[in-house]
């Protein structure tokens, strides 16, 4: 056991709270989830890029540092520690991207990593339809074969900035004859392709965060597929993997919603010590979650491969960032209606325990996988 | 000992019932929901009046029709249910109530003509405050004229909400916070009930897996929660309402233990509803987010659940 | 609406009120659950008969005073706000008294009521069995046919003090080919037969309120059937709505409870502001079942049965206790390991959950048969 | 950065884990709860000692091998996973690291001859009363002749427990409560896990409505919220102990963060294996209640949750 960074870790450290310290954008961005916000979000991936910190675990060739598992945990914890904009290009790096490094071919790593890393492709999910939510094996949307390729044709839904993407990633039935899990393939879809349509809609908080994308006799080819024909179930879990545990939601998310709720407890001097507890409790949890995930990175770094562990992982954060959240609009009072900083933040901790498989999917896959209980 | 409603209660519930069934579903809301100041969201409070509702509460010798509280909670219960975006029960409950049983105020209320908002505090957000003629803080009330208003957007738009800040003495009232508290937990057992009803139509419509989403356990066990919270948290109001129109010396007590029930029945609710939507909840595409969001507004007004319970310790003698 | 007593049901109140105070035994009696306090309390159920307090709902014929359901309900208040002791007869006066009301023959009705309200005979229930638990349809205790009546055989288990009743009233299989809810029987079982075995076992705080009852041919006649033969599944239900339900849980028993819980309060001199929410709290849940039950009260005394609703019941008050017993285990400290008064008590409440149909099966019927969802 | 435990911290941890399976099973801990301070029910303990288990943390100078918190907590949660009722948290984790690092005690402790336990506060239970040479309250230990003792009936049988009042004035202590405060973390922990892992097995076998029951989804949740509980507890036990071990200036905020969490999810990990035992769960006859009653008594020892809590409510600047 061994708490401690290394030298060359608090280096990286020290030069990535510098660079952030300096370049976060003040005031605050508007919503990457409006069409304004975005293009402004846009504008500070690329700076990130720039200054090769949009992908700091890639590899160089790609636009990475190369950077060990342990110094991208440093650079989220700096990042949210900065108040740093939420990332717009998200769902590529941490979706795709690592679906890419394990199953793409190294044309297909060069086309799509570097543009990727640039925000000059912006990369959308596409695997829930209407009929396929929770239950993802139920797609219906297909993939008929050409002379030059496949044709594309379908409905995808709940396409997280679909609106303001390049290019969608998503599952598609090449096996008419195939059920469930079966006979599906992964392609890589660019969005202005004729037959395709997109039509963004609004979350909870009313941002046009989704989009409906409808696709009709839409052309790709062979190279658009990603992990080969049918076998698009197990390349796509790969991604779930990564969607549920440890990259989508770094331990420092939550410990700089820790420090701001401490900051609102002093602020409003708080003196009902059951807001105190909450606050406190608050802090706990995400220290554990921090904890938590050293150990699994530990686990990681030694060569183990992420496992059912990680829907613990996301029942854990999901839950306890509506807690924090709770506890931040207990603390306002009746003014907590008003419709900004922690309300909109509390809107969007809701949607934790119903994306990337529900909280109930994830409690099912943690009994059976994780305890071993029979499967139903 | 009747623990119920007499059938005139009834009948005036199931009237008021009808009429917002009519003039107040999903096309209604969703309008009000991007003009909430406007005249077709604002056409239902004639309507509303017309029958009575406005002056329920009020001496029929100032033109109301002298009912109870019972019959208010139930009244109100059905505003609830369909997420009516008024201030009926500012006006209805807490004006109609706190202002002496002679205030000429009266009979514009009953009749309709005058729209009154309140809220607990100073500085807290009031709803309907482009359209309100006169507004409550606390225990004073005060003329359009006599606050100065700081428009807040409110998760729920529907509220057209704005901070108020008394700019004069006003008028004294008696008892408006308390009347506030027991109207927004009828207000509040309404919209749980609804979130409860449309959760269950919802997993009964929705197949994953091939079957129903409801027949999943969790969902049904999700779903028993909900309706546990709501249902026990609804006796809490009708009796607090009794003992208003008794003047039981308890009847403080039982106002903030309705609230308190009232409030955490309908966040619990409100989470789990939006849970066994999925992501169909959680888009304002869809209607679910009107009675969350309804719920998140009125959960802390008028006291949350911790100051009531704070409030009952002390008339319980427990307090330190 | 009224929430007023009338002054007739004033007037039973203040009577059970006046003759409880003089008449409930101090120091408590040793639980009723071991074999010494089990004689203890058959003493105070004589008594409480010879005074009529016994079955004050009861008609006057059977040993009771025809009061009504309210009366009850104001018996109970008392009796517990006394400190009543534990009702040993219990599980003969509300879960099989009802059944014998609606099911039984006149015969039956004078054979058994009159002689289970002065605790002469001492009844306890034989559904359970090692493989019937929250699956009660899975019964395979079996009833054959015989010359003179019918022949028992198998096994019951967690009956309830079975080591110290005399009767057991439970359901056998009649007819061999039957599965699940067809085909049982509903008998009364003398428990001094020749065939029949009692073990008794221990509860979870070890007082031996337990039994398992072994069957080897143990004779019986058509006059210990109730409600006909293969009619088991339906008479039993009636019982179990009252388990569920009102009768076995009235508000007097938790609002005595919370009277105590202030008191400790009080006496530990808390000054934590969590716990003493947690008391208010109580409190507030407590007073919750109280009204819910006068609503209820109200629906039943106008005619109207039990239904699904009770299975909201059930889970409220059974999750409750254990929330006011474990608050007052927090009040206490560490010094709450030691085994009597409110641990005894928690380890009481935790049974709550779990007998008369898991809360897990309450959800189950609340959802599908209050909210009405489909069956899986 | 390395969170995890070396090879000689995990081979120690795998033997006594093999010496308390096979000296320390069911049949043993059946006994130990009729006769908790009969021979049979201690022969154990110099077999612990023999393994070196009781000198742990003493220096090998004194007798002990000099281990770390970190090895002592991977120690503790497999007597917790048997439920063993000995006061080795008490004796090798409590009375060795908050003596004098040269106290003459030391090598009795660690050769066994010596026991020793331990309770935070003057008045509250401490275990093994009848066995103990030296009682350790808070930060004092005293000899057996100076304290009067109240045997009290623990509801946990095998705890032999009893009321300590000293009748002198001790010896000091450093660090006894934070030592305790550990110590029962790491045993809760493992007692949350063996909970966790008997109900699994026992949901497995037990079939109902012709399943087992374990295949029902309420079931699975249960169980799924439990090893949540425990297991994200656990990370805070190993973490707080590295702190010890470096004198981390968070290590008493980092105790009480491990306390807190350990005690809150073994009584949760208590309340769901209780319940998806159902009826079995609820017998004396059956061995899960020995789990049950071992957290019902460690979880409010050296500090509640809450305690804790407003320990670190402090220790953040939210203490108002």
């Amino acid at each position: 056991m061994d708490l401690t960074w290394s030298a060359e870790d608090e280096d990286f450290r020290a030069e990535a709270r510098s660079w952030l310290e300096a370049n976060v954008p003040r005031p605050a961005l508007a919503s990457g989830d409006t069409r304004d916000g975005f293009a402004r979000h846009l504008d500070w991936e690329k700076r990130l890029f720039e200054n090769r910190w949009a992908v700091v675990s890639w590899p160089e060739e790609f636009g990475g540092r190369g950077a060990s598992i342990w110094q991208w945990l440093i650079f989220e914890e700096e990042y949210y520690r900065a108040g740093g904009p939420q990332r717009v290009t998200q769902n590529g790096i941490f979706l795709l991207a690592p679906t890419v490094f394990e199953f793409g071919t190294a044309a297909q790593q060069a086309r799509i990593l570097p543009r990727m890393a640039a925000a000059d492709d912006l990369w959308c999910q596409g695997w829930s339809e209407p009929g396929a939510g929770s239950d993802l094996a139920g797609i219906t949307s297909r993939a008929e074969r050409t002379d030059g390729g496949w044709s594309l044709t379908g409905q995808k839904i709940w396409t997280t900035r679909g609106a303001f993407c390049t290019h969608l990633f998503g599952l598609f039935r090449t096996d008419p004859d195939s059920s469930r899990h079966k006979g599906l393939t992964y392609f890589l879809v660019p969005l202005d392709a004729p037959g395709i349509e997109v039509r963004g809609f609004g979350r909870l908080d009313g941002d046009e965060g989704f989009a409906e994308v409808f696709l009709d006799g839409v052309e790709v080819t062979d190279d658009d597929i990603l992990g080969g024909v049918g076998q698009g179930w197990s390349v796509a879990m790969a991604t779930t993997g990564s969607e549920r545990g440890l990259t989508l939601r770094s331990p420092g998310r939550f410990t700089a919603v820790v420090d701001r709720l401490i900051s609102l407890a002093a602020a409003e001097q708080t003196s009902d010590p059951l807001l105190i507890d909450r606050v406190v409790q608050g802090w706990m949890d995400a220290e554990a979650y921090r904890l938590f995930t050293l150990q699994a990175v530990t686990s990681l770094a030694g060569g183990a491969k992420p496992g059912a562990e990680s829907s613990l992982n996301k029942i854990w954060w999901s839950e306890m960032d509506i807690r924090l959240h709770e506890t931040a609009l207990a603390l306002q009072g009746p003014a907590a209606e008003i419709d900004d900083g922690w309300m909109k933040g509390f809107e969007f901790a809701l949607s934790g325990p119903i994306y990337a498989g529900t909280n109930e999917i994830q409690r099912n896959i943690a009994a059976e996988r994780v305890l071993g209980l029979p499967r139903s | 000992m009747f623990f119920g409603f007499d059938d005139d209660q009834l009948a005036l519930r199931d009237a008021v019932a009808g009429l917002l069934d009519k003039r107040a579903g999903l096309a209604y809301l969703q309008n009000a929901w991007t003009d909430p100041t406007g005249d077709p969201t604002w056409a239902v409070w004639p309507e509303l009046a017309e029958m009575g509702v406005q002056g329920l509460m009020i001496p029929e010798a100032r033109g109301g029709s002298g009912f109870d509280w019972v019959t208010m909670t139930l009244v109100l219960a059905e505003t609830g249910r369909v997420a009516l975006p008024l201030p009926l029960a500012e006006t209805a409950a807490v004006a109609a109530t706190a202002l002496a049983r002679d205030h000429t105020l009266l009979g514009a209320i009953a009749s309709g003509e005058v729209v009154v908002t309140a809220t607990a505090e100073v500085g807290q957000p009031a709803p309907s405050a482009t359209r309100a003629d006169w507004f409550i803080v606390g225990d004073r009330m005060f003329a359009r004229d006599d606050v100065s208003l700081v428009p807040v957007r409110s998760v729920d738009r529907t509220r057209d909400a704005a901070l108020v800040s008394p700019q004069a003495a006003g008028h004294p009232l008696a008892g408006g916070t308390e009347a506030g508290a027991l109207a927004t937990a009828a207000v509040l057992v309404g919209v749980g009930r609804a979130l409860v009803a449309m959760s269950v139509e919802y997993v009964k419509d929705r197949q994953q897996f091939g079957v129903p989403v409801g027949s999943f356990q969790a969902v049904k066990h999700h779903l028993a929660n909900a309706a546990l919270a709501v249902e026990f948290a609804a006796p809490t109001v009708w009796a607090a309402a009794w003992e208003m129109d008794t003047g039981a010396q308890t009847a403080g007590r039982s106002v903030s233990l309705a609230k308190a029930m009232a409030s955490d029945a309908a966040e619990r609710a409100a989470r789990i509803a939006l849970q066994c939507h999925g992501a169909m909840g959680y888009t304002d595409d869809y209607h679910l987010h009107f009675w969350l969001k309804r719920v998140w507004a009125l959960a802390p007004a008028f006291g949350s659940a911790r100051s009531h319970r704070l409030r009952m310790a002390g008339q319980l003698g427990l307090a330190r």
